[in-house]
């Protein structure tokens, strides 16, 4: 860092490879520059673990507290379907990995054939996850809010959906991916006819990445129906006429569970009554307490049953849960997604050297933390049994 | 196990595809065994109570092989590795501390849902 | 050694510097330079605390007599909700970290720029949309009446602008988040050669502590108020009753980073707190690595403690139990801070202008706000004093006795290095004097009306708080005035004041070894490494008018070196 | 002019319990100020004195809080003024004379007294610690045999409901009696909050949390709503009185409909379910002032123009979307009484008003 270079250089000071060797002006050597990249980029992915850690204790405490209905609610949830996707996300870091290595070696042409890949892996599973959350929009299976299993809207009303039996809200997932498939197509003919060559590639890429998203729902739409008899419970025509058989299944379960501790409570308040000393234990003060109806009438255990309400009100919340975190984890794979059709825009650039790939290890780190979210999301939500 | 090479920069750590494949496979073969525990789960005679543990601790291998090899945290700076898994430390205290105090006055929930669901317009 | 037209090349006042290497708004608005940067966040932050400040005044006004028709109700709790979400959000948390930490921490480091310049000034923008998205909240037309706490339910159940803040209130997040991230892979990565953990100054062990607090607190606020947001569209149950949800896990979600937000507010007003005892007794920090240590305890206990927030809030008992024990032990590093700044000044060489004024409020300031938290770590005098004026008066001894005293101290010390000129000190302390008595007569007061029982964010209160909340208003308004005036005393220095030397108060770390106004690239030559706290290294150059490193300095003119004595 | 109200306090001191429940009916009928015996105190003037902090101890633990307090008070201030003080001194001993640096050679590390005054905080700090748990558990955990009252809070009003089926709108108990207070909310989070007992729990909609507590002297103590609730919360206060006796108690809370007017069953209604909102002075508050509504053209909010009669005074109680008043809202909105007050009830509502009408009007 001798006497620094003349002033002539400030105004175009913001171009930071003005080396022409990709270290920028403020920092001395590649090693540091790539050392305080990949230290950022590890701790950007503890302030994502962060990030997610509020959805992961939504998610601990309701079903610590709630566990029957996580029960009840997985059946809605198509295992084989979220296995595929696992697979799939897996597939994605492998090529990341190898992308990597490319990158390392200095191979770009390898390095942009890898990312093309792994970006088509990234749609594919978006493209999964359109059938899984159209599937259930059709079911009325929605946030806590508007949670409504007789809600159903099994068959088709748009001239796409009654064509290809597919469900409208697919069909209405369907439609960006296509409009960008096509803008990608057209825009790559006319770069290409204007001889822009590299443009040319790096969109028609773009268009096939996005039909990778075309890709995922039909293998989705085949997964699905083929999965369908074993589980039983994926076919929306099945629930959609025995809902409240359903309900009514859990809700015995979950009264007997009641009348026990109401018992139980109603017990322990006469015992406290007799036993002075016995208000001395708060928390077993607290839970008895149930035993006073709050408007100070006199509403009788033994007659009560827990509304249907309770349950459908907490599933809901487990859906709620649900597309917390699937959804913000697609957000993710889409951030992911941009990121890496920069990494193949500056592959074909050429620009990966052995001493000059930090941009692909850093993004490869992205994906491989939206990979890891995935492989405990994948048992937190599907396999629970 | 990377392949270093003398005309590669010191931070510059290629990891062998061999390696690589290797971990893929194995990746696969875990998430078929954890699909496979849960379908078949209590057909193989598993307690029930055993089956979320297992899916978590398979889930924990998982991650573990992500994050030595495709992660290269293997051969990455120790700091690096400190301050990621420091990140599961205070995971584990937000989770911890608001699941004691939930399960604590989650008692005066139930009493309050008991006497009052009945009353409330739950499709409003 | 080097001769005379080295050192006037080094230290004299250089004819171009990162102030005029380039003109126009584009060079600003555009700039990577993170000395323009720390500049822009000053403005914005300096842009916050007097909007903020307003409204302040606008509800002391009202608070004038007890039953004031001045404000409707609904326009008071607007008020307050705003005065405290943009204090918080927009100027405490941003305010030494972003602003001067941006501008001096990499010349502390003898580094060219932060880690990541490009993100830096994405944190800039981050934190202009964050704060407009905020004020969105007004201009909707709706305002906002949650209280910055954003509590639910009643935070969905309003039909105010929550929507707009809450997302103010996450990108101004994520801006904190960049800040905090750039800073710790400069502090980990680009230290001078040779530049040891303990060769850094304090205020960088502050900044790397509070950067800490960002990186893994402040994410858990974005997707708790992306959380409310969807709570609030879309009905999700987590946190509404209606619903099923738990308004008390909401606090906890909220608390897990307003707590450690806490710190991140006042760390790093205690790392140039350190630095200013020290440079101006002219003697080496006592206990460094015990100040240094204590900031990372700090930062760490401070994830902690949060449910000391909830003592009332029906939370369980044990978990309460819990959190008053842990919160007990936050007391000690503070207090072995402001005893080892004690034990600074002892046998130091006091030069009493105005940082150093602002330094020792801080202590004076912030020992009330400390000893105070006793009594609301303490569980049964927290039960009776929760929510009520002592808790507004506790933290505001805190984070404007602490941090915006800091502050204000910190931009004195380091404004000769910024714009090359000198303020007035006279009028400099005149403006600390103000800003310490107002500050004491608004809040002392408020420790009164809470042991007695005045609940906060009431916008009429009962009959014989009225004195006390007059003497309130009336100090509000010194306060005022004081900030005021040291607002017109920086400004005006920075454009018409006296030239100054590069290192005129004989500071030893490294940012002084740079030319006022530093170069573009900082240093025009790799600075000398110094010890920070070794001020005999410095020495007094005749023809320069300044102080520079001995090994830069003619060996004739120079006092041979006494050697630290240690006991 | 409730200027006076300290005041006159101050100078009630010695006055019979009904005289200043009497007081407290004619000051809830015309404003907002709620009175407060507690604040009757002696040496107030000296801020070393526990009176001067702190309003009277009327519950059993809170002489112990005080005692805390005063403790934790001595020991910040040694602490305080030692710290100040030696700041000041070393100030004014070694400030640097006509610009000469010479600071004196001193150590600039020691780790004995490093630890000295680490350790020697924490042991303090331990005992602050350990004293204010004891007390807290008496104030969480409930005396035996207390008598359990329900508390509902809403927006922005207080409804009590003792083991007697009683409701009232102000908390009634006996001195002496130890009582578990068992809250709920309608609708945001408030908190139960009497200075003078010390006692203090936040009220949480969709679960129960409990106050114990055991006053120990009589009297009219001011009980506010200390969590943010919304528009009327500075307005969500009423009186908390302590009576010498059981029979005193029952006295105040009991009420025979058929026994009374319906003017004074419509006041009790507008007691206990509009009081929080609506105001009989003439001040607008949260919601309209309700002493001169009666036979008024109001402007609604659209600009039409309503006669209040029967039919609109039902609406609003049942339907309060319906009619709003220009200058109230949006903010602030009422929700529907419908199924908590009855067509009989809302005739009591009528008639209060219209004798309202005529009084208020009469006086004016």
């Amino acid at each position: 860092m001798a006497v620094a270079d003349s002033h002539d250089t400030h105004d175009d000071h913001h171009d930071l490879y003005d080396h022409g060797e990709f270290i920028a002006h403020h920092f001395d050597s590649a090693e540091q520059q790539f050392d305080s990249g990949k230290l950022g980029i590890w701790l950007f992915l503890v302030t994502e673990i962060l990030f997610f850690s509020g959805l992961f204790v939504a998610y601990t405490l309701y079903r610590t507290n709630h566990p029957e209905v996580f029960e009840q609610a997985h059946v809605f949830l198509n295992k084989y379907l979220g296995g595929l996707n696992t697979i799939v996300l897996l597939f994605s870091s492998l090529t990341m990995a190898l992308g990597v290595r490319s990158a390392q070696l200095g191979r770009n042409k390898n390095c942009s054939v890898y990312i093309l890949i792994t970006m088509v892996c990234a749609t594919m599973f978006l493209g999964v996850k359109a059938v899984e959350y159209s599937h259930k929009w059709d079911m009325g299976i929605l946030v806590r809010s508007s949670f409504d299993l007789t809600y159903t809207h099994p068959t088709p009303t748009t001239e796409i959906g009654k064509s290809l039996h597919i469900s409208d809200y697919l069909v209405y997932l369907c439609i960006v991916p296509a409009l960008l498939f096509a803008g990608f197509v057209v825009a790559s003919a006319i770069s290409k006819l204007i001889n822009k060559n590299m443009l040319a590639k790096f969109l028609m890429a773009m268009a096939i990445t996005v039909s990778g998203y075309f890709l995922g729902v039909c293998i989705g739409i085949i997964f699905m129906s083929a999965t369908d008899a074993e589980t039983g419970s994926s076919h929306a025509s099945v629930i959609a006429e025995q809902p409240l058989m359903l309900l009514a299944s859990t809700q015995d379960d979950h009264s007997d569970g009641d009348h026990d501790e109401a018992d139980h409570d109603k017990a322990d308040h006469d015992k406290a009554a007799g036993d002075p000393s016995h208000d001395g234990e708060h928390s077993d003060n607290e839970e008895h307490f149930g035993a006073h109806p709050a408007d100070g009438g006199e509403a009788s255990f033994d007659d009560h049953h827990p509304d249907p309400s309770t349950l459908d009100r907490d599933i809901g919340i487990f859906f709620s849960i649900y597309y917390c975190m699937t959804g913000l984890h697609a957000i993710h794979i889409i951030g992911g997604i941009i990121a890496l059709g920069w990494l193949y825009w500056r592959s074909l650039l050429g620009h990966w050297r052995t001493d000059y790939f930090g941009p692909v290890d850093y993004v490869g780190l992205y994906w491989h933390l939206v990979d890891l979210i995935w492989i405990y999301l994948f048992p937190l939500l599907y396999l629970i049994d | 196990m990377s392949e270093h090479n003398e005309d590669l920069p010191a931070f510059c750590h290629p990891v062998s595809t061999k390696l690589l494949f290797g971990v893929f496979f194995g990746l696969i073969g875990l998430t078929i065994l954890t699909v496979a525990t849960s379908a078949l789960g209590t057909g193989l005679g598993m307690p029930p109570a055993f089956a979320f543990p297992l899916a978590m601790v398979i889930a924990t291998i998982k991650a573990f092989l992500v994050c030595a090899f495709f992660m290269h945290m293997y051969w990455d700076k120790s700091f690096n590795v400190l301050a990621f898994l420091s990140s599961l430390l205070f995971v584990t205290l937000f989770i911890g501390m608001t699941m004691m105090d939930t399960g604590e006055y989650q008692p005066t929930i139930e009493a309050f849902d008991r006497n009052n669901l009945a009353n409330v317009d739950v499709s409003e | 050694m080097v001769d005379a037209n080295t050192r006037q090349k080094l230290f004299g006042t250089p004819e171009t510097n990162f102030l005029n290497c380039s003109k126009g708004w584009k060079s600003w608005a555009f700039t990577l330079d993170h000395k323009r940067i720390g500049i822009m966040y000053l403005i914005g932050v300096t842009v916050a605390l007097f909007l903020a400040g307003i409204f302040a005044l606008v509800l002391r006004s009202h608070l004038f007599t007890f039953d004031s028709t001045m404000l409707s109700d609904d326009m008071y709790n607007q008020m307050f909700t705003l005065h405290g979400a943009v204090m918080v959000f927009s100027f405490i948390i941003p305010s030494i970290p972003a602003a001067l930490g941006n501008i001096v921490l990499p010349m502390m480091l003898g580094a060219k720029d932060v880690a990541f310049p490009r993100m830096n000034l994405a944190s800039f923008y981050l934190w202009i949309i964050g704060t407009g998205c905020l004020l969105g909240a007004i201009l909707s037309g709706k305002g906002l009446d949650t209280g910055w706490t954003f509590y639910t339910p009643y935070s969905i159940d309003t039909n105010t602008g929550v929507i707009y803040a809450t997302f103010g209130a996450f990108i101004l997040g994520f801006s904190s988040i960049f800040t905090g991230l750039n800073f710790l892979v400069t502090v980990n990565t680009m230290r001078a050669k040779d530049q040891g953990w303990f060769k850094l100054p304090l205020f960088v062990w502050s900044l790397y502590a509070t950067a800490i607090i960002q990186v893994l607190a402040t994410p858990v606020l974005g997707i708790t108020l992306l959380m409310l947001i969807a709570e609030k569209t879309l009905h999700i149950g987590i946190f509404d009753p209606k619903y099923g949800g738990d308004p008390v896990l909401f606090q906890h979600f909220f608390w897990f980073y307003s707590h450690p937000a806490v710190y991140i507010m006042i760390l790093p007003a205690m790392g140039v707190i350190s630095e200013l005892i020290s440079v101006y007794s002219q003697k080496r920090i006592f206990g460094y690595s015990f100040i240094a240590f204590s900031s990372v305890a700090i930062a760490l206990l401070g994830f902690l403690v949060w449910g000391h927030h909830m003592f009332t809030s029906g939370q369980s008992l044990v978990v309460t139990l819990i959190f008053s024990a842990i919160t007990f032990t936050v007391a000690i590093p503070s207090a072995v801070k402001v005893f080892n700044w004690l034990a600074t000044l002892y046998k130091g060489s006091i030069l009493l202008n105005t940082p150093m004024c602002y330094a020792l409020s801080f202590i004076f300031l912030f020992g009330i706000g400390g000893l105070t938290g006793l009594f609301l770590g303490a569980l049964s005098t927290d039960i009776h004093l929760h929510d009520t004026y002592f808790v507004v008066a506790h933290f505001h001894f805190v984070m404007v006795g602490g941090t915006l005293t800091a502050l204000l101290g910190g931009v004195f010390h380091w404004w000769p290095k910024i714009w090359g000129r000198m303020y007035n000190d006279f009028l400099g302390r005149v403006g600390c004097f103000l800003v310490f008595s107002g500050f004491n007569l608004t809040f002392f007061p408020q420790f009164v009306m809470g042991s007695r029982g005045m609940p906060r964010r009431y916008a009429s209160y009962d009959p014989e708080f009225q004195a006390f909340h007059q003497l309130s208003t009336v100090g509000a308004f010194v306060l005022g005035i004081g900030i005021l005036l040291s607002f017109v005393v920086l400004v005006y220095a920075a454009f018409r004041g006296p030239r100054c030397s590069s290192n005129p108060f004989r500071a030893a770390s490294l940012e002084w070894q740079s030319s006022s106004p530093p170069d573009f690239h900082n240093f025009i030559q790799t600075p000398v490494l110094t010890d920070p706290y070794d001020f005999e290294s410095q020495v007094y150059d005749e023809e320069l008018d300044t102080y520079i490193p001995r090994e830069f300095a003619n060996p004739d003119k120079v006092a041979p070196r006494k050697e630290p004595v240690h006991h | 002019m409730n200027w006076q109200l300290p005041l006159m306090l101050a100078q009630t001191n010695d006055s019979t319990l009904e005289e200043l429940r009497k007081r407290t009916e004619a000051i809830s009928m015309q404003g907002t100020a709620v009175p407060d015996s507690s604040l009757v105190r002696e040496g107030t003037s000296n801020p070393f004195a526990t009176e001067y902090w702190f309003p009277t101890q009327a519950s059993s633990f809170a002489g112990e809080i005080d005692f805390l307090y005063m403790a934790i008070f001595w020991i910040s201030l040694i602490f305080f003024v030692a710290i100040v003080g030696s700041m000041v001194y070393f100030c004014v001993k070694y400030r640097r004379k006509d610009g000469v640096i010479a600071p004196e050679p001193s150590s600039s590390h020691n780790t004995a007294i490093e630890i000295l005054w680490s350790v020697l905080p924490s042991i303090i700090l331990v005992w602050i610690f350990y004293v204010g748990a004891e007390t807290w558990f008496e104030m969480r955990i409930p005396k035996e045999n207390s008598e359990e009252i329900q508390v509902t809070a809403k927006q922005f009003g207080w409804l009590f409901t003792y083991e007697d089926g009683d409701q009232t709108n102000e908390l009634h108990l006996v001195r002496d009696k130890p009582v578990r207070l068992i809250m709920q909310s309608e609708d945001v989070l408030h908190s139960f909050f009497v200075a003078a007992f010390r006692q203090k729990m936040d009220i949480v909609p969709g679960r129960y949390t409990y106050a114990y507590l055991e006053p120990i002297k009589d009297g009219v103590y001011r009980l506010s709503c200390n969590e943010y609730c919304g528009t009327g919360h500075s307005k969500m206060k009423t009186a908390c009185i302590v009576h010498v006796s059981e029979e005193d108690r029952k006295n105040n809370t009991k009420w025979i409909e058929a026994e009374k007017t319906p003017f004074e069953n419509g006041q009790r209604i507008y007691q206990i379910h509009c009081s929080g909102c609506h105001k009989v002075d003439g001040k607008a508050a949260t919601g309209p002032a309700l002493n001169l509504i009666w036979g008024k053209n109001e402007t609604m909010i659209d600009g039409t123009s309503e006669l209040v009669d029967e039919a609109y005074v039902l609406d609003s109680i049942w339907y309060p979307e319906k009619h709003i008043v220009e200058g109230y809202g949006p903010v602030s909105k009422m929700n529907s009484f419908k199924g908590i007050l009855d067509q009989k009830d809302v005739d009591y509502v009528i008639a209060y008003l219209k004798e309202l009408k005529k009084s208020t009007g009469d006086a004016k």
